[in-house]
């Protein structure tokens, strides 16, 4: 089988290829997702936690 | 102890309808919004009598569907808000019978009214008798079931301030069978097949919904309480 | 009904927050290698078909996609009742983090059937019952995080999310028997019958290749949503304040 | 004391509101004949305290017991000895005051429903029994509300800021009511931003986000 | 005065818009709602495919209709119950600028989705590509009526424990022609027929409304308040 | 005294609820630095009144002149000098206090965007600026409405029982929003059940269903 021949999927290349991409496009964003709002995460806490600390300061002076 | 749970259980049914009652103006709504859906679709898509004869099965009971569904709010949203269902829940009874009070009176109120309104709909839309009798069946066996398991999407939005739509997304799914298998059973009856199986179905689902839909609407109002 | 002690004790956030963090990285190796050797039978070694011509090749990811769209809501509404009777909060963040990941997945099924429909039956779509179900599946997935992202505290979204989720589970049967119950365009069950798979052996490998990378996926990005989401419920534990304190 | 003492044992109760931990590790035991009085800031956590006494909401970790057996037992027949007013006026508004009450009778099982046109009087709507609830002023709704206290056979009160839109006149008589149940041995939980007065009582103030009970008579 | 007036106009503008994106997953709502009232029909009805396509134009218009009639709630209800609409009332500025404001707003996250939407329903019931173009330009001029109009009955309801009934009902007829004249010049264009005549009535139709719902819905919202 | 002498003047006003007569043939005079208390039981009227001079609704008979000229009138400015709180807070559950303030200095055309912040600190609601108003406490909510005073620009303010929900700090600090407001030639008109103290100004006191005006010192 050639390349070319691979790529043009008998005549159904739009539907096979548009289908693949499709679903690894999702399948990524979907993987990617949780990797981006752990940061985020982190970085919220943190400064959430920050600002505790200096409430509690702020109390005990 | 039964006694009072019997009276509790009919004071609320009352107190319910009587609500309705005050608002007797109130309580035709959902009947003239049934009747303006079906309406609207003569005008929006062809006056042809054959194709609004098969069209007329879906359209009616698209129509119930959401004159039901929209009028769910009525169940506790009021009851919410001012408070009273917070005493609903801190009675002494058991949560899901009182509930159960709830949607039989919503019923009586949306549902019932709405089999007597489909002969009236069925010659608007050129049914012929005997379509109309079996749309009158599936209707007493299917609002019901809209009823209860509307009461389930209800009572998980019930402390939502913009709840309304978001019910729509959640109880649509759920009513879709009901959907179906009625529809289907008119259109069989019209092309002169058995609709047992189709009658059978909506009964059981029926059984189902009145055995769990109370039980899920108590643990759901018991959240959205919390 | 009382959970053994142990459950509780193995189910704690960080017992969960540290294992699921060494399991990761294994379960994605796997899902890659999975993926990769289900991608080579596929679409370089097995044959075309006699009748669909290469078009078929969509099956490889179309019936993975829409298993998973299945077993995700499956496990979503165990996992959610697990949490509303017996109060396991992991169950509870298991459940909210398999919904995205489930509708992706009938999102998916939905739109990769479409274009092996277009070719094959000439229509984008087809009001036929398992399409049919399959959406309502789709709007059930929706609902379940449309719900939960309106209710502010994170346990009683929790806690309504499962009722939702335990109630819809009625629609997987009718997913399941639509294609037997009426007569529809659809594939009736080929791979999943019992006596024996009417497929042929080398198209019958990479769909399982494919259907067991699906599965390490899912497992994957499921543990690593639920670990964001137990930092972010477990914010006034200690532990969580330590291991925030030791991330660079 | 025995475990199974009667009265309301509150057991390191912690409460979560969203992610902000509002108090931890709560004991308080409140028995027949007291009073306690929950204080605190605006936020202090003093609603949220007392959905979780009444059942309505669930603590992030620790027990109430009624009786000795936890308030979601069913046998611990906790609805039958609670009365809860919160915010809420829970009235419905296109009902009289005669229906609400009627209504509120048998949902709780109190008998007497002769009762409702002498403690609708004696909260001073006479003349509003057959008036429209919607129709009524703030205060009024309020009084409707409070009407089931004369009512009520509970014997434990959960009152959320019961002085809200009252009069002096509605806050002395209430007062007087709070003093019967407590001297018949009922017990009561109260919030308030103005100062309470029952005299003769046990009174336990509650300070949040403190966790200290401290005494006064 | 001038600049406080379009300050406080794209204050008001921004703030519902600002309120709709705090609640994102509820933007969706209403075209999720659009969605599955459309879906009923095929399931309710027939999936037959030319069927489908004749019945598509009204269809998709009465989902719209109706999609559009629900999300009217967001439009004054949660400014009346909070207070913020008496505030709205006391503010200097002219009632129907401050109005109008509110409106597009709610256009903006109602109609124009629903425009964009279109084509993917469209598809749905096979309508052809010509078909869908006339509709989403019947769309695009109808669905500003409908939240023009909808106003105005909201404004009417707003001080109702139970409005949403009647409001269906206020708004429906109101609703009618729009309808009407759409769907029918989806299905002329299908016919291959001129489409001007009904164009022009829409556009009429629409600037209408602009000048007139403003003022009425807010001499309706004074009337509610008191 | 000249017909167009500048503050209130409520000429000859009769409220009628329902069938119900609350009062008749109120006549009186508010100018600058006075302080009117509207007193009465509940039901007498005191929210019918109120909602009467803010212009949300009209009166049985009678007129309300702002310097002169009728409220209803465009020109009186009315609406540029009045601030009315009423029962409900009237801020947006869904927006944060900051958001919710912002909306309001655009609406009613104050300038000072920078003076939110300040206000939500002195209303004690550091910390909150960016929560949701749906996740505050009844007496916070109360609070972020009431964070409008101390920006606007209004020369007469009307509030309904302000003091609803609030604590004794928050009380207090009210008061002495009050007091400035009044020495700068501010007026208000308030309802309250609970003691008001603003020292050092002219107090006038109505006690519905009475219409004599009565003034304390
Ligand atoms: C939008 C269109 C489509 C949707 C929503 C859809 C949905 C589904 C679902 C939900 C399943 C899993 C059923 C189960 O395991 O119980 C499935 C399986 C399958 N689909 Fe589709 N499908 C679509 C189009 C197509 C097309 C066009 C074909 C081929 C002509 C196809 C072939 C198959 C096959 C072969 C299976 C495996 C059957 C089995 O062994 O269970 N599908 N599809
Ligand atoms: N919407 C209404 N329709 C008819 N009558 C009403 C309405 N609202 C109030 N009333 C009546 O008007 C009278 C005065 O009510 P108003 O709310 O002005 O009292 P208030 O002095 O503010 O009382 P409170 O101290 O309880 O707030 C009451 O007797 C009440 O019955
Ligand atoms: N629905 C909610 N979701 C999240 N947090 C909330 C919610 N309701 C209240 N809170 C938070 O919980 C805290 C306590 O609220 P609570 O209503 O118990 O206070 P409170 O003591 O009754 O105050 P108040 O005197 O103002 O009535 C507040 O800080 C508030 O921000
Ligand atoms: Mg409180
Ligand atoms: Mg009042």
């Amino acid at each position: 089988m050639s390349l070319e021949e691979f790529f043009h999927m008998g005549g159904y290349a739009f539907y096979v290829w548009s289908s693949y991409g499709l679903t690894f496009f999702v399948l990524l964003m979907i993987f990617l997702k949780p990797m981006m709002s752990k940061k985020q995460v982190i970085k919220d806490l943190r400064t959430k936690y920050r600002q505790q600390e200096r409430q509690t300061k702020e109390q005990n002076s | 102890m039964e006694t009072s749970l019997s009276r509790a259980f009919i004071a609320l049914l009352k107190r319910d309808l009587q609500l309705a009652y005050r608002h007797r103006n109130e309580l035709l709504n959902p009947l003239f919004f049934f009747i303006l859906v079906v309406a609207l679709f003569p005008l929006g898509t062809t006056p042809d009598k054959t194709l609004l004869m098969t069209m007329a099965p879906g359209v009616i009971w698209v129509a119930a569907l959401l004159a039901s569904m929209l009028s769910l709010d009525s169940l506790f949203r009021a009851d919410y808000e001012d408070g009273t269902l917070e005493q609903i829940l801190l009675s002494s009874h058991p949560l899901s019978v009182l509930v159960l009070a709830k949607i039989i009176s919503h019923w009586l109120v949306t549902g019932f009214p709405m089999i007597l309104l489909a002969p009236l709909l069925g010659i608007f839309m050129y049914l012929p008798t005997n379509g109309i009798l079996t749309l009158m069946l599936t209707l007493v066996l299917g609002t019901p079931i809209l009823s209860l398991v509307g009461a389930i999407g209800m009572a998980l939005t019930v402390s939502l301030r913009r709840g309304g739509m978001l019910l729509s997304l959640l109880v649509l799914p759920l009513y879709i069978p009901v959907l179906i298998f009625s529809a289907n059973a008119v259109d069989a009856h019209l092309a002169d097949m058995a609709i047992t199986g189709q009658i059978y179905i909506l009964s059981s689902m029926l059984m189902l919904a009145i055995t769990l839909a109370p039980v899920a609407t108590s643990a759901a109002l018991r959240i959205s309480l919390e | 009904m009382k959970l053994p002690a142990i459950v509780h004790k193995f189910s704690s956030p960080q017992n969960f927050y540290v294992m699921a963090g060494k399991l990761i990285p294994w379960l994605g190796w796997a899902c890659l290698l999975f993926m990769i050797s289900g991608l080579y039978y596929g679409l370089i070694e097995a044959p075309a078909d006699y009748q669909q011509g290469e078009s078929y090749r969509i099956m490889f990811i179309h019936v993975p996609s829409a298993w998973m769209s299945m077993f995700v809501y499956m496990v979503m509404a165990i996992s959610g009742g697990i949490g509303l009777i017996w109060r396991i909060k992991l169950a509870d963040v298991v459940a909210s983090s398999s919904a995205p990941i489930g509708a992706a997945f009938t999102f998916l099924a939905l739109a990769t059937g479409s274009l092996w429909g277009k070719p094959m039956w000439g229509a984008w779509w087809v009001w036929d019952a398992r399409l049919t179900s399959e959406l309502i599946l789709l709007f059930l997935y929706l609902g379940f995080i449309a719900l939960q992202a309106s209710i502010e505290d994170p346990r009683n979204a929790a806690r309504a999310g499962a009722v939702l989720a335990l109630v819809g589970v009625v629609n997987i049967p009718i997913i399941h028997y639509s294609v037997e119950w009426w007569s529809t365009l659809h594939q009736g069950p080929t791979v999943t019958k019992f006596d024996k798979p009417s497929i042929h052996i080398s198209m019958l490998i990479p769909l399982l290749l494919m259907a067991v990378a699906f599965k390490f996926y899912y497992a994957t990005s499921v543990l690593m949503r639920a670990r964001n989401e137990v930092l972010l419920r477990e914010q006034n534990s200690r532990w969580v304040k330590e291991v925030i304190a030791n991330e660079s | 004391m025995s475990e199974s003492a009667p009265g309301l044992r509150i057991q390191n109760i912690a409460c979560t509101r969203g992610y902000r931990e509002l108090f931890t590790d709560l004991n308080l035991l409140l028995e027949s004949g007291q009073i306690l009085r929950v204080e605190g800031e605006n936020g202090s956590g003093k609603t949220s305290l007392l959905r979780i006494l009444a059942g309505l909401a669930q603590p992030e970790s620790g027990d109430v017991l009624w009786n000795g057996l936890g308030i979601e037992h069913v046998d611990a027949c906790y609805s039958h000895d609670l009365l809860y007013l919160g915010h809420k006026p829970g009235i419905k508004f296109e009902l009289t005051p005669v229906e609400n009450l009627c209504m509120f009778t048998s949902l709780f099982g109190t008998k007497s429903e002769n009762g409702i046109e002498d403690a609708l009087y004696q909260l001073g709507l006479y003349g509003f029994e057959d008036v429209p609830c919607s129709n009524l002023s703030a205060g009024q709704k309020r009084r409707v509300a409070l009407a089931q206290l004369l009512m009520s056979k509970a014997r434990l009160w959960i009152l959320d800021e019961p002085y809200t839109s009252l009069d002096v006149a509605a806050i002395a008589f209430l007062e007087s009511v709070f003093k019967k149940h407590v001297q018949n041995g009922g017990m009561l939980i109260i919030t308030s931003h103005q100062p309470i007065t029952v005299e003769g009582c046990l009174l336990k103030r509650l300070v949040l986000p403190s966790t200290v009970l401290e005494e006064v008579h």
